[in-house]
């Protein structure tokens, strides 16, 4: 199957910007522990949440993407001591601005997925899938190339 | 003359739009602007709209082709030619005559726009007369007759309730056949114009600026200047544009955007120089491609009074007043 | 002529003729009767062309960004909001305090320029909707004083009150709906950059909207791209915004740039206490820090 | 023309079971950039590597994508092999396609596959953007600086310096010792506190890789890791150190006497003084706001006395700068100020003492003579009590954390009253007694059973003095009834705390405390001594309550590390860190509070504009502190601040590939 025909019968595409220390070791752990989730997100690893600035999430979804997840290490446990809590301040602002803008809730979300939460990892993949699939692709902000 | 009630003219438009896209002076969310007739449009006859027409010629993004990257190749591929006629009514003489600045630009000299030239080709120009100017119309200071302009097919006059019209080529002639079932042919006289509030006296302008590059004028004129981009935006005869390429994977199109002398990255080089890096050159360059520069390559004035910069300069730098200063400097 | 404005004039005198500043930027008469665009006094004798009336818009502190590298000082006369704007530019290491003498003016609200053009000069013009809800009416900031400040504190406490009804008429609208609404609005974005070149919160030497080269936006203008604009530039200025309107002002299309500002004002406070940017120069920034108690919707 | 080679690796079956791996590599084929695309059973092998570094050179690759497992688990495999290669370690990317991929979608190849090709593609994208990066090295300076001369900081120093390095201590008084040097005797085996101190305090004078600088405070630190510059602010001590002998005539003679803040203002000291007999250097300072030439300008008594002549007057203090290679920070802790609390008088009752007023009234060379005599008659107290938790436990008007060693101290108080005046009661209120560590529990089982200390589990409501009695008034909450005991005595086991000026130094050197100002540790566990600063290690009760085996054993850990650092010549760097484009910056300084390292900073830059040479400020990165977390390049608006090998553009090229 080709790139294009996967696109054609649609399937959720979901990005999620995974922290390298947490997030991201969380979905190795899941991965190393054969815990199955749907194949749709695609992690895109950055040093620490708090190096995700939100015009990359705009960029995304003008790509076409149908939903982003920021995640990072719980607040406290930070590999750079203070990220997240910055991440916090920054992406509970965006998050409501975009849903002032029409931007759906389930569309982007954040969360708290630490190294040894390899359950949790699949467990959000799961639930975001399931809702963004539901809702079907997202037309919202997008370029029309 | 022939004429029709302007409460008839959406018929007239309808029937139009049977065989042309109709574009027509309309109020969309607040913003006054050419726009494609249709049923339940909001017309805007009585005053100039916002939005010139230089985007029907001249779109703010314009694509130019697309391409592919094949291994380490690239494929160049037109774009499906745009097909039609159209017919743009309502054109204010100010901005037929920019029109005739942008024909200048983008059809003469040995240098012909394709795409400029198509859409060119493909229109109908339906002027419309004014009687009242608004308060930042100065267009007769500029040369440009209010109740003619200059380059239509049809000319249309504002007669009160009515409007008349008067085919001034063939194409003109050609268009008011298929609606004369809607007019009718009465003897008319056209109102004569009102008195303007703004005026500008340009004699001697574009000479005076020959020696003016290094005045200190340009010190005073671009002190509140913002280097937005409103006043090039709104002007129908700025034509300055950019081009840049939209990449999505191996996938491509070239287009072209407006762009102006406001804009730092407009004559930033490659290298990182800038040679007009503040407000003083940018705000200079813009008066004097208005008024010197486009005059000495094409004999006409980059100006045609509309007025609008006037009406939207955030901090009222106003051409006039700047034209004035000019006249006045020693 | 009124008092005040021949206290400024007064003042803008004095100061040029003590060579205590090189220039003093006011306001005066523009092309109609109701603009009072930015005026740039050098010399004693043209201190007669500044004006104080119900049309001076124009936030003047932005300008001083212009004379960083001038020798000398600059004086400028600023309203509540303008001085808000200074403290912001001030707070972002832009400007430096001892190079500017401010010339404090109370400020009783200012009338709707486009009302004014529509109802005519003798018609009794409505309050600019950006004065409507003004708090800061008095200068928070000033070398010299015209007026009185008392009166004016009774302006300030009549809309003490924060009317965030326009957002919350938004917020209740379905995602759709709000989608809908803010796509019409930016597809006419003519992306002139007026609201950001006027706009004290902007203080950047280059806007990431300039930098093509990097691949922030595209070049082409349609909804898509605009919206980048305006979500980024709102983000931009949160916890930086001081409500001075000018954005929406000189917005030539008429998008209501302040629903998307007071949207961020309003979570601010909400999400993080009271906050009132340009207020408090020596103060941390709403998204320059953190407190480890900070909400939590993240799980 | 950038090109690009793409590695599929099967790990086995790990990958190749669940994902088409040749039909991955035949995908990327046509991504741009991709010169060449092959697979391979286990890419990390032998053999997988030297197929890499064969096509670089067959293909003229510039770049790398490795499809396999986690870069967390073979990236720096992956990089050495570029490098052997030929190729900038740092123009590798990875796409995880084991563990986000083949071991969580073992059931679709077909979804999975697709999803590996677009992993792969967002890869390939990345790496066309990404740069080579240098691997730098910073040199070691091989001197350490320890912050606190007690015994945390002695003991740091020692071990140091007995490792082969010099070591610097800091000491804020005029000699070393710290609390230490106070208490009397240390629980729970009663040896005399100056016995086993004093020892440690002349030998760290004695070593030849240990300098005293006492009497001395930090002034500023700049720097990072193995080159901090260090300024310290030696105090004018009036008296030439290289010219006194420490015969100490001069303190004999010295017209002024002061309370002494060592014997807990229970005795005088002189103006001229050195802190206590055994002080370390035992050479007197001035103390110039109690002198009585510096506050009249007559006397001079000292300087006519002195032998030596060694008297200074016109001393100043004097500000030296020293670069170190790491930095032990042991500045210890102080006591809870007691006054806040109502009920046990304000503070205001003299003989309601605390802890180390009690270990100087018990010490030999204490105020008393080791004699146990109340403070304000000077009687011997028959009826002691002891009141634990003061300001511990407390959140309403102290601290919530407890402070530890308390509940030992307070035992061996009552035993030393018990065992000194026969015929003594000793009262010990408490919330709860915990003594965990090695003959601790042993001890105060002692303390009642042998030693008969009355132990009453309760708080203490009131004190007040009635008569030359202080009637003490509780609840014993085990009998559920009201105490009242008339006591001669009560001693208060005041919380620990942080120094008053302990976040100033936190904040100087660039590290974290907490909520009660007690020093932040890199990890609870893991990294229990280090800070968030590299090169920045932490001893004793600066981190939080600890009794002296405990300091003593964080200290030697401290010191182990700081050997560790020291006995290199140089530490790589990783270039992964941020850097600004000075052309864009605006010098705003949003980006300098959200840095967690202080690596960033404003700098005033001179540059030609507009035909005249300006200054503007500019925002700075100092890569020696920079941990490439990227928190500065989102504060930053105009994106002048970008983090190497996550740029935006990278970023923004991932993005979009992933999108397509």
């Amino acid at each position: 199957m080709s790139v294009k025909e996967a696109q054609a019968n649609w399937e959720p595409k979901i990005l999620v910007f995974a922290c390298n220390w947490c997030t991201y070791a969380g979905a190795d752990l899941a991965g190393l522990s054969r815990l199955q989730y749907p194949p749709n997100v695609r992690v895109l690893r950055v040093p620490c949440s708090g190096r995700v600035n939100p015009q990359f999430v705009i960029r995304a979804f003008q790509r076409g993407i149908d939903g982003v997840l920021v995640a990072g290490c719980h607040p406290g446990d930070c590999h750079y001591v203070t990220g997240n809590y910055f991440t916090r301040r920054r992406y509970l602002l965006m998050q409501r601005l975009l849903q002032y803008v029409g931007v759906d809730p389930e569309r982007f979300q954040a969360r708290w997925i630490s190294g040894s939460e390899g359950p949790k990892f699949q467990q959000v993949v799961k639930e975001i899938t399931e809702q963004i699939r539901a809702m079907g692709p997202n037309r919202k902000l997008r370029d029309a190339q | 003359m022939k004429t029709v009630l302007k409460t008839k003219l959406p018929e007239l438009f309808e029937k139009l739009a049977n065989n042309y896209t109709v574009f027509v002076p309309a109020k969309i969310e607040g913003i006054s602007r050419f726009a494609p007739y249709q049923n339940g449009l909001e017309l805007a006859l009585e005053e100039n709209v916002l939005m010139p027409p230089k985007d029907i010629f001249f779109p703010q993004t314009e694509k130019m082709y697309k391409f592919k990257a094949k291994d380490q190749y690239l494929e160049i591929e037109d774009l499906p030619p745009e097909e039609g006629q159209q017919v743009i009514f309502g054109v204010r003489s100010c901005d037929l005559k920019s029109i005739d600045c942008l024909d200048q630009v983008f059809l003469t000299k040995g240098f012909v726009d394709a795409f400029y030239q198509d859409k060119r080709d493909r229109s109908i120009l339906i002027g419309l007369s004014c009687v009242k100017p608004m308060e930042n119309c100065f267009c007769s200071s500029m040369g440009v007759d209010p109740q003619k302009g200059v380059g239509a097919d049809i000319q249309a006059y504002d007669l009160g309730d009515k409007v008349g019209f008067e085919a001034i080529t063939e194409k003109g002639r050609e268009l008011l056949g298929k609606i004369e079932t809607l007019l009718v042919e009465e003897a008319a006289s056209v109102p004569a114009v009102e008195k303007f509030v703004l005026t500008a006296d340009i004699e001697g302008v574009p000479e005076k600026l020959k020696n003016m590059f290094d005045h200190p004028i340009w010190d005073d004129i671009c002190r509140k200047c913002l280097n937005c981009s409103v006043c090039a935006f709104v002007c129908p005869t700025c034509h300055c544009f950019d081009i840049a390429s939209e990449v999505r994977g191996e996938d491509g199109t070239k287009i072209r955007c407006w762009d102006t002398c406001m804009f730092d990255e407009y004559t930033r080089m490659a290298g990182g120089h800038q040679p007009r890096p503040g407000k003083k050159e940018r705000v200079r360059n813009r008066f004097m491609h208005k008024l010197r520069y486009f005059p000495e390559r094409y004999d006409m004035l980059l100006c045609t009074g509309c007025g609008r910069c006037v009406a939207k300069c955030p901090v009222n730098l106003d051409i006039t007043a700047v034209i004035r200063k000019i006249k006045e400097a020693e | 002529m009124s008092d005040k404005v021949k206290k400024m004039q007064e003042i803008a005198r004095e100061i040029l003729e003590k060579g205590e500043a090189k220039v003093v930027i006011g306001w005066e008469k523009g092309t109609h009767w109701y603009l009072s665009p930015p005026a740039f006094i050098d010399k004693p004798e043209e201190v007669e062309r500044l004006v104080w009336d119900d049309f001076c818009h124009n936030n003047l502190s932005k300008y001083l960004k212009d004379y960083v590298n001038h020798e000398g000082k600059v004086a400028i006369f600023v309203k509540g909001c303008d001085s808000r704007a200074f403290n912001r530019l001030l707070q972002d290491k832009q400007i430096e305090r001892d190079k500017v003498i401010l010339i404090g003016i109370p400020c009783h609200g200012l009338k709707d320029q486009d009302k004014a053009k529509e109802l005519g000069e003798n018609a009794d013009i409505p309050k600019a909707k950006k004065c409507v809800e003004c708090r800061y009416p008095n200068p928070l900031v000033y070398d010299y004083f015209i007026g009185e400040e008392k009166a004016l504190d009774e302006v300030a406490a009549a809309s003490e009150a924060r009317d965030f009804s326009d957002v919350e008429a938004i917020e209740t609208l379905s995602p759709d709906e709000k989608y809908e609404f803010w796509n019409k609005q930016y597809e006419r974005c003519l992306r002139c950059y007026a609201c950001r070149n006027v706009c004290p919160a902007c203080s950047c030497r280059e806007c990431i909207f300039d930098q093509t080269r990097v691949g922030w936006i595209g070049k082409a203008n349609n909804a898509s791209e605009n919206q980048f604009f305006a979500l980024t530039r709102a983000m931009h200025v949160a916890g930086l915004c001081i409500e001075c309107g000018e954005c929406e002002r000189v917005c030539p299309m008429n998008i209501p740039i302040m629903l998307l500002n007071k949207k961020l004002i309003k979570d601010i406070n909400l999400l993080f206490g009271p906050y009132d940017a340009g207020v408090d120069v020596d103060g941390k920034l709403p998204l320059g820090h953190f407190d480890k108690n900070d909400p939590e919707e993240f799980m | 023309m950038k090109r690009v080679g793409v590695f599929i690796c099967h790990c086995g079956s790990n990958i190749a079971g669940a994902v088409d791996c040749e039909k991955v590599a035949e995908n990327a084929k046509s991504f741009p950039g991709v010169a060449f695309s092959t697979d391979y059973k286990y890419m990390c092998s032998e053999p997988g590597q030297e197929l890499i570094k064969k096509a670089i050179k067959d293909h003229k690759l510039d770049r790398i994508v490795v499809a396999s497992c986690s870069p967390r688990m073979h990236e720096p495999t992956f990089r050495r092999c570029l490098e052997s290669g030929g190729l900038n370690a740092y123009l590798l990317e990875m796409a995880n396609i084991r563990e986000h991929c083949s071991w969580v979608h073992p059931d679709d190849k077909e979804k999975a596959t697709w999803k590996a090709t677009e992993l792969v593609r967002m890869a390939v994208a990345k790496v066309l953007k990404n740069e080579p990066l240098q691997r730098s090295t910073i040199p070691i300076t091989k001197r350490a600086l320890v912050i606190g001369g007690g015994i945390a900081g002695i003991q740091a120093a020692l071990d140091i310096a007995n490792a082969g390095h010099i070591v610097d201590i800091v000491e804020k008084e005029p000699s070393i010792g710290g609390k230490m040097a106070q208490i009397d005797k240390t629980f729970p085996t009663l040896d005399c506190s100056a016995c086993i101190l004093t020892p440690k305090m002349v030998e760290a004078a004695n070593h030849p890789n240990i300098n005293l600088i006492t009497y001395s405070e930090i002034e500023n630190v700049e720097g990072y890791v193995g080159n901090f510059d260090v300024t310290i602010r030696k105090k004018a001590r009036s008296v030439d150190m290289t010219l006194c002998t420490g015969c100490g005539t001069c303190m004999q003679k010295c017209p002024t006497k002061v309370p002494s803040e060592f014997e807990m203002l229970m005795t005088d000291r002189r103006a001229i003084y050195t802190p206590f007999p055994q002080a370390i250097p035992n050479k007197p300072v001035i103390d110039r706001k109690n002198c009585r030439y510096f506050t009249t300008g007559k006397c001079r008594v000292c300087e006519k006395i002195c032998p030596t002549k060694a008297v200074d007057y016109t001393q100043e203090d004097e500000l030296v700068t020293q670069r170190y290679g790491a930095i032990v920070v042991a500045t210890g802790f102080d006591l809870f100020d007691h006054s806040v609390y109502g009920e046990y008088g304000y503070g205001k009752y003299k003989d309601v003492i605390t802890g180390l007023h009690f270990e100087r009234l018990i010490n030999a060379s204490g105020p008393t003579m080791g004699k146990i005599k109340r403070p304000s008659d000077g009687k011997v107290p028959k009826d002691v009590v002891f009141i634990k938790c003061v300001g511990s436990r407390d959140e309403a008007k102290g601290k919530a954390y407890c402070s530890k060693t308390c509940c030992m101290y307070t035992a061996k108080h009552a035993t030393l009253v018990r065992e000194k005046i026969k015929d003594s009661n000793v009262y010990v209120f408490y919330m709860d007694v915990r003594t965990p560590g090695k003959g601790y529990d042993e001890f105060y089982t002692r303390t009642t059973d042998q030693f008969g200390a009355k132990y009453i589990r309760g708080r203490v409501s009131k004190i007040y003095e009635k008569g030359d009695k202080l009637i003490v008034r509780g609840e014993d909450t085990l009998l559920g009834r009201p105490v009242e005991v008339e006591a001669d005595m009560v001693v208060l086991a005041t919380a620990m705390v942080a120094q008053p000026d302990a976040a100033k130094l936190a904040q100087m050197v660039g590290f974290s405390y907490d909520q009660d100002n007690f020093y932040t540790e890199a990890h609870p566990k893991l990294a229990p001594v280090e800070t968030h600063t590299a090169g920045v290690f932490l001893a004793g009760a600066c981190q939080g309550p600890k009794d002296i085996p405990e300091s003593v054993a964080q200290a030697s850990a401290a010191a182990a590390k700081a050997c560790g650092l020291l006995s290199k010549e140089e530490m790589p760097t990783e270039p992964i860190v941020s850097c600004v484009n000075e052309a864009i910056c605006a010098g705003c300084g949003m980006c300098v509070p959200v840095c967690p390292y202080k690596a960033l900073d404003l700098k005033v830059i001179q540059e030609r504009a507009h035909g005249k040479t300006i200054t503007r400020k500019v925002a700075t990165v100092n890569s020696g502190l920079c941990q490439g977390c990227g928190a500065c390049t989102v504060a930053c608006r105009s994106a002048a601040l970008n983090l190497k090998h996550f740029t935006n553009e990278q970023i923004l090229a991932e993005v979009d590939a992933l999108c397509l």
